[in-house]
């Protein structure tokens, strides 16, 4: 399951989803809109994507996860739109027979999804709004003050 | 021949739209057609840094020579999670 | 929240305790009952704990991963009695601003969790029953036959 | 002097008992304890491997010195999970 939608995550489909009879693991990763950024005092935030193009790189992802370690099943939704404090932008989970192998698709999965699938976190902030850009969470700077 | 451009985020706004269809030279390619954008939306020529492109929703180089009909993404940085 | 119960573990519960709006992250971990192990057919489970030193012993394992790494909140519920194949014995919930210290943290917890809590799973497998012992999936051997 | 004894898992199936009272001498550790529970029980006195002990539901060692109205508990490999 690679999605991403404007509805809010549901952390228990994903792991519905993934589980099954013969997994005994099952890891997950929930991305939730936190209240603090830099010194910054968040409001909201709103994500932008390009959906097609985001669940195609979601699903290469999973994909690259499942040669990497054996896994049986990998869901990855990310939210867009309007995303309030304390809410999930984002839930990976991931099944195996085994632990390790849940624990480190999972984080795997979130890393790379941070570095390459096309979606943008904008912050609203008190006093202003701005795009984050990259992991670092710093103003996006685009080598320009425009 | 022409091309689907798509912008997104910081570079959606900096242009005013999310997608537009631009007429392009045959042989050009995607670092040609972003070097026309830049001329033609003054707020996308200063933007130096760390610019992506996708060609049909692939990631691609910036040599890639397009097609006609190809639907171009550029890039910014991305930050979800 | 640390707690070893009979009743069916509910993953949303875990989360919703530990997220908070300074937190940007969650990780969990969820063990289910696998339908296999170590090539036998696995009916079902039963776990058996002292319950007393098992939710003290749960309680110092997320006290010690509180030294190790910036977290927020950290539960672990574990379930005892007969648990069904697909369900979970055990969950893990760990939040934090930032993701490697919750990703990190809950490793660490399972890990622990399976070498000091005093809990323990017998398998009903298709042919008999016996006591796990350690980590392995190995039956429990305690040096004799009887 | 009074100890109760836990026995949990494989340990309780083979006593067949959770839970006993037993009467010690003043001073005794957990290992004598633990060799006397052996004579008492015949299908103890085989065990050899990897049990760990507990007094008052806190990890100790085979020599740790008992009290009267302690808890003792012998911990069969755990496998929680």
């Amino acid at each position: 399951m690679f999605r991403v939608t404007q509805k809010a995550l549901e952390l228990q489909e994903l792991v519905t989803f993934v589980n099954d009879p013969t997994a005994g693991a099952v890891a997950t990763f929930i991305g939730t809109a936190r209240d603090h950024n830099e010194g910054r005092k968040v409001i909201s935030l709103e994500y932008e994507a390009y959906p097609e193009m985001a669940e195609r790189e979601l699903a290469r992802l999973g994909e690259e996860a499942g040669r990497r370690w054996k896994i049986h099943r990998i869901a990855i939704v990310h939210r867009v739109g309007a995303v309030r404090i304390g809410e999930p932008s984002v839930i990976v989970a991931v099944s195996a027979a085994h632990r390790q192998d849940a624990l480190e698709a999972c984080r795997y999965a979130i890393e790379e999804l941070k570095k390459t699938v096309p979606i943008w976190k904008k912050e609203f902030f008190e006093g202003g709004e701005v795009w984050i850009g990259t992991q670092s969470g710093q103003p996006l700077n685009l080598g320009d003050k425009a | 021949m022409r091309v689907k451009v798509k912008f997104f985020a910081v570079l959606r706004e900096r242009v005013g739209a999310s997608e537009i269809t631009k007429e392009i030279a045959d042989g050009s390619t995607v670092g040609d057609l972003w070097e026309a954008l830049q001329r033609e939306y003054p707020k996308l020529a200063p933007v130096k840094r760390a610019l992506l492109y996708a060609v049909n929703r692939d990631y691609v180089g910036v040599s890639r020579v397009l097609k006609d009909q190809d639907e171009v993404a550029f890039v910014p940085p991305v930050s979800g999670g």
